[in-house]
């Protein structure tokens, strides 16, 4: 089992939600973040004193999934989350040894 | 004019609701800015701030004479002049009756109402305008629009002895509007409705949830606009009299009716009475008391408020049918509202409750007064609403009105104004 | 009933006093509802929002004439009969003396507190009432209890010549409550106690934390609470005149003094002086002046304000003691601080500042005076719990009162709104 | 003391002034609550409320006494006894002329200047003071300050015949300022300035951005300054008149015109017009135009406006040049618009807007009434910056005004209050 | 090393840390998130207009841990963390390389 | 590849921020987060009710990075993010198996 952790635009997740329950995915963990890349920030103004925000507003998105079907659901996140311009994301896979759904105790990929 | 002594009670009653009315555009502010994305909240109630610097200055040149002189005799337009204002610091206002009140307060609350009025039409074009643009927009609007309009409905002329020079075009004709159904909503209303055909829909509309960003902020905004109305509405009788205590019960008893009447439609519709709902239905009680408060009964005043709670419920959808975005319901609420308002009047108007007024068809008035008062709303929106769009493509067409789509989908709080509404505790922010 | 001339000052004030009187209300909204956990906030608001719309009906069909009429000429209820407001608009006031204001700014002034005393109750029962059966309940509440005690304590009655008809039974007996001490906060304390019984514990009391969720809200509420007092209490002597003067201070100082008493309190036995405390010593110092504030010097009333904060402070904890769980402590505030104002008059009433009143103790008028104060707090004491208690198990029983353990898990505002009052700049929840 | 008849308007007006006045303090509180990072919006708006409740006391003691005594017939300060408010309810105010008004409305209305002039040096010490030594700062400041600083202003004595005594230093000498730009703005912006001496520097400060946590808050702050304003203002004629008739416009318009000349130089400076800009405009202007309102015409105000708000605009960057951290700039807003305001009047002053008035530079009059004004500017800017400086610095050495840094980096909320300002939705801290 | 990520159910967060208290756990780091899973979300109406919301506040809670303890605490926080309904969450496992206190700069096990 | 996440104290981000950058690392997803650990929380007090926070405010950094880049890394993180007093946190490394830009579909290193 992988877990699939993907950093979005924030104006993509409709559209990455979307594809991925086409793809056959139900269940999914999504949090707020903050990114740093290339992408720039911009500048406030308060007063006339300028603050850089340099973090940009960012969604992560975490996806277990069984083994074989991880190139395929990377496939499709890159698709839907794509809009060509820089600041559009990464994905990262990590190796999971083991997962356990809360409210049966089962086990493994049943459990995912 | 003749002097008239000063009366300190109906001197005080107006310098109130002066402040009372000021207070409802930032009221109108937090009740728009709580409504939009948190995103482009700043933008919303920057909308409304600047348009009280604009039309004020605007007010002290040469506003108040077009909207109130009578020098010119004009049923469409006071004098073209300079408001002068410094100098008469002591005379009177006459305005058709004798008003013992400082000329001044008389400006000042008149200026509040020129105020409000533009500030309504941001409502429809949220989240998509350029600052810039909007403030030119509201120069030109309220030079073209509002002063003229004020002077139709509010502007009852000169009178020395049983001549009256000067008196408006709707006043003249006994066109009953208290306190601005036509003059403010209604015009409002149309406007609205024209700059959103020209600023067109948001990206997502229809299609992204766009959820209101605070509730909370939305209720105060209502709660603001409704004790503010008090001035606004009571405050229109210009005195400390029997007339300002029937339209302050009235303009009370029709916002809680509303209230409720937009709360049931939606327990009926949806299930579930929303605190949005809630606040709407204040608003669109108030709008559609403000032209009959002085004129009907307080029973009539919970009718016409339920019925403008209910029906506005049901308006608020229609933008959907016929697609057009009208981001805050500017129309659902205040076009609406202020039609059912002025055209109420045609039914429960009472010379009973107020010898000033006519009887309506409930009071075996018959259609006379319903006719007067289809004029005025039939007029107040084709002017409006042409005029606006007029105003609006001018602008577009020359300078842009709309943001870029990427400013858009940022937010204009960043774009335009470079800043944002929240930093909450925030660690990732600057907030630490 | 005499025809007098209406004094505009007067009306003025009375005029300004209604408008500060009803912002109370939202105010209150924001008080509570700051205190409340985000996810039920709105929920709390609208208890307050819609007791204003229907209370304002109400009125206008039967309450005002179920208060204040005296044609049934009884100490326990006005008159049972249409309000009719309709038709008086130019006759005047008369309530056992003479006021030369408006009968419908009297009206308008009097609806206002018949609205703020059964929202004060919502604060008893946070988080876990069902909306419909708060509107039931507001609605039999203030015909029950509300328009009834306020007959007793603020119907003065119908004065022809030496002869007086109709007047309240607490009034009628000099028992001193000047802007509503009984009628108002002793009532909806002890109605709140009752529905705390009805409803019972939230899931997980005294064991979760319930933190108020936004305490620049709540500071907002009780900063709207205190402007609006001004009009609540000064507005009381319904006039423009000296007794305003001294009520419009007394509030002032008592309301700055219990905000000390009460964080002092804190600062000795937790260690620090809070935000939350402050702002309830302001309400309960406001609570405790209503009843006395144009009975007592300013001196005195500093003196009641420093007790109302310090006794309150203490007194919120009791209800984890007895187990009640009365959650934003309208007891321990309302209940507490109306008690401690009506007795205090016993103490520091001065007929000195204000001939219409008695001497206290401490000006050597004797036990008399405190007396009577007393008969005052423990009737409408009664009346008000063991009615309320009735109301609330009859709903409770028939409809239901309470929501469902899952609804109150998540959080009233989805359930009973399908709403949430905040969405943050969120990225999540399509705030985008 | 003649007895006068009381009139109510006149008395309806300066009621309601005295509350418009109270909601500037949470005003205040709140614009500034705003302006703070959230971990120490609390002890921001908690240095404004507690300001209420210790000056309300004192006052009643012996503030009223000490700033508007007559009896020692000093030009620098009342009487030195107590204020015995509670014995004089039913005399009348002189003060230099008659006034047809209760004596306690004046000395409440008078109270609220008390009250907002300490509150208003909060903001130059931001997020690094300790709350109890900020109350006692507040106590002596106000007695060795504010009291005697408005008896030079304000009192313009006691009138027996054609003798005056007791009148104040600036006010016998024909200083003009009608509603406080020396006594209150002056005199807190000094004041700031040595308090932000005296406690230093924030931690991070022009290295970490400190950003406003709130802006619809500081929005809604600004908007109940604006609406309050005009109690202060129009409120200081004492009397529903003309006078207060033109104060309520200019100010109006000057606030204006100033939220218009502030992101205009934005707008040019750095771009993009911002919402703090058009609040903090909107402040400066209302500063500027306080003691100027009822001397100038309307057009002047328009000017004056501008000029404040430009003027303020490029202020505010000043302390970064002189290295203080005036953190909320209370220099920058009160004291340069204070100064702006008092010296316009030598150059737009007109006896024709005020026959009480002298003549300005530009209506002819000289440089008379300019040398007068600086007069009055020098005399309390060094006054109340010196001795707060003295002050300031007692208590520092003493039992310390500046928190601890950890306190400041956690936020002092937390560790002065034990509070946080929001919890909201929040799962992580108790907010389920 | 292992690190165990559990996704629960908010208002079960108190209970879980204190059964993790109990077995010895003294650190851990806890965030929002939201979820999407086999249980429905809820619809808000606002003017009439329909917005389904379909993430759902969950509670994020990261331990790090040794191998030998992972399976008990999984354990345990499946005991704490479930109420029988759907959406209770879930809780995975993966391998951690490397532990560093910051404070100290201790690394392994002890840093834990 | 590795994943390098730190748990840090809110008030070092920006120093963390500015010495990674000077380390050569320009990317990095940042989020809120809360921690229990040794450092002890706080009480706050409402109307006389006790309510202990125990949970602190804390900031998580995630860098991906190459396998050779991660000790220095670390070193940088202890030494910019360290206060020496309790509570400054936490970092570990996990392993990543793969990693993809969403503009580009990028994979591997060049897409850190
Ligand atoms: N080395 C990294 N480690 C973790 N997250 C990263 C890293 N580099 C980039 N990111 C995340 O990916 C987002 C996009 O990266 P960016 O460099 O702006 O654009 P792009 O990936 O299109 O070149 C960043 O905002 C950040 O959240
Ligand atoms: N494949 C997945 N990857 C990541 N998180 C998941 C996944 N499936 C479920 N979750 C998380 O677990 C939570 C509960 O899952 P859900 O399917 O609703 O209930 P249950 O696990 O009880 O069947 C979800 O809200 C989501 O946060
Ligand atoms: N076992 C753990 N698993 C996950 N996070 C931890 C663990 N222990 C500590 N943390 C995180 O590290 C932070 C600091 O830990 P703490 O024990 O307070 O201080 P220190 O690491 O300086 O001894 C905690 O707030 C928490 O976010």
């Amino acid at each position: 089992m992988k877990l699939i952790t993907a950093i979005i635009k924030p104006g993509k997740l409709d559209d990455v939600k979307a594809a991925l329950r086409e793809a056959g995915v139900t269940g999914m963990t999504v949090s707020e973040v903050s990114g740093v890349g290339r992408q720039g920030g911009h500048v406030e103004v308060y007063r006339g004193s300028e603050y850089p925000i340099d973090l940009l507003q960012k969604v992560r998105i975490e996806i277990l999934a069984k083994k074989e079907n991880v190139d395929a659901l990377v496939e499709v996140i890159v698709k839907s989350a794509s809009t060509g311009s820089i600041g559009d994301g990464k994905i990262w896979v990590t190796p999971v040894e083991q997962v356990v759904r809360v409210r049966t105790g089962e086990n493994g990929e049943n459990a995912i | 004019m003749d002097q008239i002594v000063i009366n300190t009670g109906d001197t005080a009653w107006v310098l109130v609701s002066s402040a009372l009315v000021l207070l409802m555009t930032p009221g109108l502010a937090f009740f728009y800015g709580g409504m939009v994305r948190a995103k482009s909240a700043l933008n919303m109630m920057m909308m409304s701030m600047v348009t009280i610097g604009i039309v004020s200055v605007l007010w002290v040149i040469y506003g108040f004479k077009l909207a109130f002189g009578y020098e010119a005799n004009s049923p469409w337009y006071g004098s073209i002049s300079l408001s002068g204002l410094g100098d008469a610091v002591n005379a009177l206002a006459n305005n058709g009756g004798e008003y013992p009140i400082p000329l001044l307060a008389f400006a000042t609350f008149q200026l509040m109402f020129a105020i409000i009025t533009p500030a309504l039409i941001s409502g429809a074009i949220a989240d998509r305008a350029r600052f810039v643009a909007w403030g030119i927009f509201v120069a030109i609007w309220v030079t073209l629009v509002y002063f003229p309009v004020a002077h139709w409905v509010f502007a009852f002329g000169n009178k020395v002895g049983d001549t009256i020079t000067g008196a408006g075009f709707l006043a003249a004709r006994g066109v009953e509007d208290f306190a601005g159904g036509t003059a403010v909503h209604i015009n409002a209303g149309a406007a609205g409705l024209a700059l959103a055909i020209v600023l067109g829909k948001r990206i997502g509309w229809q299609r992204s949830p766009m959820r209101p960003h605070s509730l909370p902020l939305v209720l105060l905004g209502a709660s603001l606009l409704w004790f503010g109305w008090f001035g606004f509405n009571a405050g229109s009788a210009l005195g400390a009299n029997a007339i300002a205590g029937l339209a302050l019960l009235n303009t009370q008893v029709a916002a809680g009716a509303a209230l409720l009447g937009w709360i049931l439609v939606e327990k009926i519709r949806d299930g579930h009475p929303t605190t949005l709902g809630a606040a709407s239905g204040v608003v669109a009680g108030l709008v559609a008391i403000t032209p009959a408060c002085a004129f009907v009964a307080p029973w009539a005043a919970v009718v016409i408020g339920l019925i403008a709670g209910g029906f506005c419920a049901l308006a608020v959808g229609l933008k959907y049918r016929f697609g057009f975005d009208d981001s805050l319901d500017v129309v659902g609420v205040h076009f609406v509202g202020g039609v059912i308002g002025c055209l109420s009047i045609g039914f429960f108007g009472s010379s009973a409750v107020n010898s000033l007024g006519l009887d309506g068809i409930f009071y075996g008035g018959g259609l006379a007064l319903l006719g007067k008062q289809a004029l005025g709303v039939v007029l107040v929106t084709f002017y409006s609403f042409f005029l606006t769009l007029l105003i609006g493509f001018a602008i577009e067409k020359t300078i842009g009105f709309r943001v870029k789509n990427d400013a858009e989908l940022v937010g204009v709080d960043q774009t335009e104004h470079a800043e944002s509404a929240y930093e909450m505790g925030g660690i990732l922010k600057g907030g630490r």
